[in-house]
């Protein structure tokens, strides 16, 4: 089986879904002739056509609301935006509209869209191209994100995703994009979408996390004897999975890339707090960005959760 | 001006039919005596459900309403030079659309009475729905017709807005958008001069909005908006253009908002009687009838009967509206995604 | 003292900082002529001129834009958005621009800028009126978020958030604005930012709460030693009221009006649960709206938290 | 064409310097011939400055930096017609702006390493801080004009963006805006026939840049944009203009990106080198030099010192730039609100 980066998984995924069906058609902003700023689409331009791989205008709210009018008249499109900072144009068609027109029509239309935009820090990017905002996105009934870890997934859960009847928020971590490989299948195989995974099982505390933090987490649980959990789609997630785990290990730790408060790790501890109270041990703590706005690359490494920090908040819990 | 011109452009206005029911006969499209009865009984019912609609809000029969009060020529007009494959994407004044493309009067009244069922069009009647957040609703044209494009299906796409939503970001992008990759659209403002209480000199200094085609490298045109032969064929002829490829266009309909902007606004606040009773005079159903008149397709009988039945159609959908039965709580779980998620199953539990 | 409801609260407080500092303007859709849908800004134009005064043209995002441009320019504007399912096309100048100027400029630059705008269930109005989404607001680093929940606070809170030097989204109840009066001072007075307040001591059970939620909460505990916490800035949030309370009384429930997850209500939820954990007897209950598509007025009872659902969360922590 | 023709517009150029360094002295505004060397002088030092920064980012010394190789008579030429009181928004592309305004060009090189500092600008000189969003500073430039109007300060606000940054709608609500309320503004589009890959013409289906103006009722003009003189007069005129309360004006220097979109991309994946050679000949420091040489303004030992002075003003920045001490982790705490939150106090304390 060839070993894939993310960059390699991602575009095997869209390759493969255009093929089996010509309602999937793919749009942005240079994904055409150029192949994606980070080369997601290299080679679809080629392979099926500008009609197919479209170039669009420097404008994210069309992009997204164009994708929605594609979508109900029954394609489905893959709206690719450039950077996850710069998405917030577009924050008004997702959650007025992308959202809303299946309960609006009571079914009447669907918007089976799939947004991709890569997210967070790591590559020392200008600003603006390091936000990890997902928890923006979980908070709109009817949207589903989903943030993959590894190439294997990624491939797996875009092409769910694409094939799933409502809209997706795909979440790719640029740190991630060309970190690791991994064997990839070729051909059709799907990872279902509101499924959590368990990476490794363990006994002593649960660590739930997702994205490019997932591998950090990894690196911090070398010597503990720690379940971790890739919570995969974030919205809807899988909350038995998560309390079937914390009802395990009592202990909980929560590792996010965006600044604390208000992010997602805070949704996933508050559901603990009220779901699986009496199994725990002690606190749960949430490993996420600093509270600030995010700094340019000279300070970029304080900002977000390191193995270290990690590792500090699995021993102050590990002391309950 | 020594500077080089490198381009001109011109705006164009289109009248037909004017004020005392003289209508240019060089410029009038070809309509039979059928058609022309057709649009004057569709312009009555669309006024008659728009009296009655507001007559229920008064009695808290309905929400709030968005009234189309001297906007009929411009909706009807529009309207009925669409065919059943094109797709509509209206703001939340296209009551009169709506009608005229026959989705039933009653569900109008049941989504402004605050039922979502009602904006459920029938299969083959491709309307999306409603859209409440000004303008938003371009760029979903626009890319419902690089479908149609796509597809290669004989099809185009209308998209209304008012003046004000002109001024949105999405209004340019999704113009923009459609004339970058010269798509089957085309784009139907009903300028009737204000955005709520903002007039339209307040909205943009442009002169017209039909001038801002140009930004686009599009086709614009103003037409006279209570003039449903204008409204009728400036529509044919975009949506022919649009179909044969050649791009969108922009349709400013000039008319005039008769009403408050809905029933939660007192328009006389911001706007003097002076200047409403002006635009009476313009109406679009009585020049109509003045044509009529003239060509003997208007008697006060004929009139009697239309009313009456515009009147009982009216009836039937208040009736047919109020008897509808209530909305099933669960409904609202039921289509925010495909499948109900975990936790919606557990609140649904506890409901 | 007069008695207000919380529309002239607010004109009020406008009026009265417009008199105090020439620097203070009003903009956005009808805020002029028709005095805003609410009648917020009712004569103001007559009194203070269209220069500051000003209707705008329809166009969310250079509502927003232009005032920060005023804003850092010297002025201090008070933006109004017609309602708060309208600021989405304003996200992206919230979120990349206002929130991040001081630290952009290393504070060259600050943005003392006010985004008025009401939100919420209760007045059966149309599609997107009745939005309640602050957390998404909470989320960014550099904005502040101020939710009253009456006259008095409307003001005190207000007049603090306009001289505040940094960015303010205050968000107004549609519900609130006349279900009730207050005796509000004229003058000046302030309630400061980033403090919770106490509304009523008790001993069994904490109950957190904003704007239009405290007043079914307070329906709610007519029968229960319940200390109830009006939070009116949410972020950032004082944590030392909460935590305090919470430690007094063993059991906590949350009341918001947003879709449960990823709601605010969960940031306090886990913050909580990190904070003061080992005081807790029970879970932390969150009551909120359910994660739907906000429905149309004849569904919007079933939609947000009702006194009887909180009186059903309350009952449940008490069992602890 | 029977409709009536309600209003026409054309949409102008102004070249002066052609490629040979003729200039049409009918056009050429009043510069001094130490005003023309310092022109030249400038964009010697932007030149030469960018392409250092591009040697550092190689070197791994500086993060992505995005070049301004070719523009920089659009950008010196209209950043010297402004004065002191002016207010400029930039976007990322306008290290030649900040160069001509006065900013230490060391600082440019610290904000191109990641570093927020290098954004501050002394008391006095109004740059507002480099904008990444594409176009999302242009409601910021209207927004500050209108203070300026409000104030009654003797000032312009200009806005830089680029081609692509007209297909969003922050553009369009911004330039309606400022045209609504006539602002002081000027809106400078340095058309560079690229957005990253996306060619001009599959950016918007209109002919010009320029003729956008035509939308928002305001002034539009084409210029050569790599003929400082053009530009500078044009910039002239429209400051003047925004001045005299004559409102906005759109400018479209009509230029050419030499180098990849940024130094995280490669150009030639998309672009033909055909292309990018006819552009070297028009290139905007070579025709002003052959114009200064016809003027007795330029010799070989003149290049010689310019060229050493810009080297060693470069040198000078470089060291500056790599001598600066890191900046303090915790000023993403102290910056981010007016005062520490308490949570923020407690991040820092376990930090
Ligand atoms: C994005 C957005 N902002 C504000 C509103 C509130 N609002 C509803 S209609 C309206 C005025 C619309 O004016 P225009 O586009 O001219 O349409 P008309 O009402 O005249 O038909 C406003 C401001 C809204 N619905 N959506
Ligand atoms: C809102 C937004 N979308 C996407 C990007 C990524 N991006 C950076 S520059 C650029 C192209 C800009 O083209 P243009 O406006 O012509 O300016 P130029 O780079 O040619 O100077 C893009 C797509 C961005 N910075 N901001
Ligand atoms: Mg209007
Ligand atoms: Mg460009």
């Amino acid at each position: 089986m060839p070993k894939l980066n993310m960059v390699q998984a991602i575009n095997l995924a869209l390759k493969e879904e255009m093929q089996r069906d010509k309602d999937v058609v793919v749009l942005g902003e240079d994904v055409g002739r150029d192949g994606g700023v980070f080369r997601i689409t290299e080679g679809l331009l080629a392979q099926f056509g500008p009609d197919r791989v479209v170039d669009t205008p420097l404008a994210e709210s069309v992009i997204v609301g164009a994708s929605i009018g594609m979508a109900v008249y029954g394609l489905k499109p893959v709206a690719e935006v450039q950077f996850e900072g710069f998405i917030y144009p577009a924050v008004d068609q997702i959650s007025n509209h992308a959202s809303r027109i299946r309960s609006r029509s009571r079914g009447r239309h669907t918007v089976p869209l799939v947004i991709r935009t890569p997210y967070g820090v790591g590559i020392k990017a200008p600003e603006h191209h390091s936000e990890s905002c997902e928890a923006i996105f979980c908070h709109m009934p009817g949207i589903k994100v989903v943030m993959p870890a590894s190439p294997y997934y990624a491939k797996g859960l875009l092409i769910s995703s694409i094939r799933d009847p409502d809209p997706v928020i795909f979440l790719e971590s640029t740190r991630l994009y060309r970190l690791l490989r991994e064997e990839v299948p070729e051909g059709e195989y799907t990872v279902p979408l509101e499924k959590a995974r368990v990476v490794q099982e363990g006994k002593d505390v649960t660590i739930i996390s997702w994205g490019f933090m997932l591998h950090r987490t990894l690196e911090a649980v070398e010597d503990i004897d720690a379940e971790v959990i890739d919570l995969m789609t974030l919205n809807p997630f899988d909350e038995e999975t998560v309390y079937q785990s914390v009802k395990k290990t009592g202990r909980v730790v929560i590792v996010n890339e965006a600044p604390k408060t208000g992010s997602f790790g805070s949704e996933i501890s508050a559901s603990i707090a009220e779901s699986a109270m009496l199994y725990l041990k002690g606190p749960i703590l949430r490993v996420a960005s600093c509270d600030v706005v995010l700094p340019l690359p000279k300070l970029e490494d304080y900002y977000a959760p390191t193995a270290e920090r990690i590792k500090k908040a699995i021993s102050e819990v590990m002391k309950y | 001006m020594p500077e080089k011109i490198l381009d001109s452009f011109t705006v164009k206005r289109l009248d037909i039919l004017d004020e005392k029911g003289n209508a240019d006969e060089a410029l009038m499209p070809s309509i039979s005596n059928e058609d022309i009865r057709r649009f004057y009984e569709m312009m009555l019912l669309a006024r008659t459900f728009d009296q009655r609609a507001l007559n229920l809000q008064r009695e808290g029969r309905i929400g709030t309403y968005a009234s189309i009060f001297g906007q009929e020529a411009s909706q009807i007009g529009s309207a009925l030079a669409l065919e059943r494959t094109d797709w509509v994407f209206p703001s939340f004044r296209e009551n009169g659309v709506y009608i005229a493309l026959g989705h039933p009067p009653y569900k109008i009244l049941q989504y402004w009475g605050g039922d979502e069922r009602g904006l459920v069009t029938e299969k083959g009647l491709n309307i999306f729905p409603v859209c409440i957040p000004v303008a938003t609703h371009v760029p979903h044209a626009a890319g419902a017709a690089m479908a149609v494009k796509y597809r290669g299906d004989e099809a185009a796409v209308v998209a209304y807005f008012g003046d004000g939503g002109t001024s949105e970001g999405d209004f340019h992008e999704g113009l923009n958008f459609a004339g970058t990759f010269r798509l089957p659209a085309v784009f139907i403002c009903q300028n009737n001069q204000w955005a709520i209480s903002v007039p339209r000199e307040r909205q943009t200094a442009a002169g017209t909005i039909a001038q801002k085609a140009i930004a686009y490298g599009i086709e614009g045109i103003q037409v006279d908006g209570n003039d449903i032969f204008a409204v009728y064929k400036a529509t044919r002829q975009a949506l022919e253009r649009a179909k044969k490829g050649k791009g969108p266009t922009l349709i400013e309909c000039f008319t005039y908002r008769m009403s408050d902007h809905t029933t939660a606004d007192d328009a006389s606040r911001y706007r003097t009687k002076e200047e409403v009773d002006l635009w009476k005079s313009r109406d679009p159903l009585l020049r109509l009838k003045l044509f009529m008149e003239k060509k003997d397709l208007w008697t006060e009988e004929y009139q009697k009967e239309a009313e009456a039945k515009a009147r009982s159609a009216v009836d039937e959908a208040e009736k047919k509206a109020e008897s509808v039965e209530r909305p099933d709580p669960r409904d609202m779980f039921n289509y925010t995604y495909g499948k109900l998620t975990q936790r919606q199953q557990q609140e649904l539990k506890d409901f």
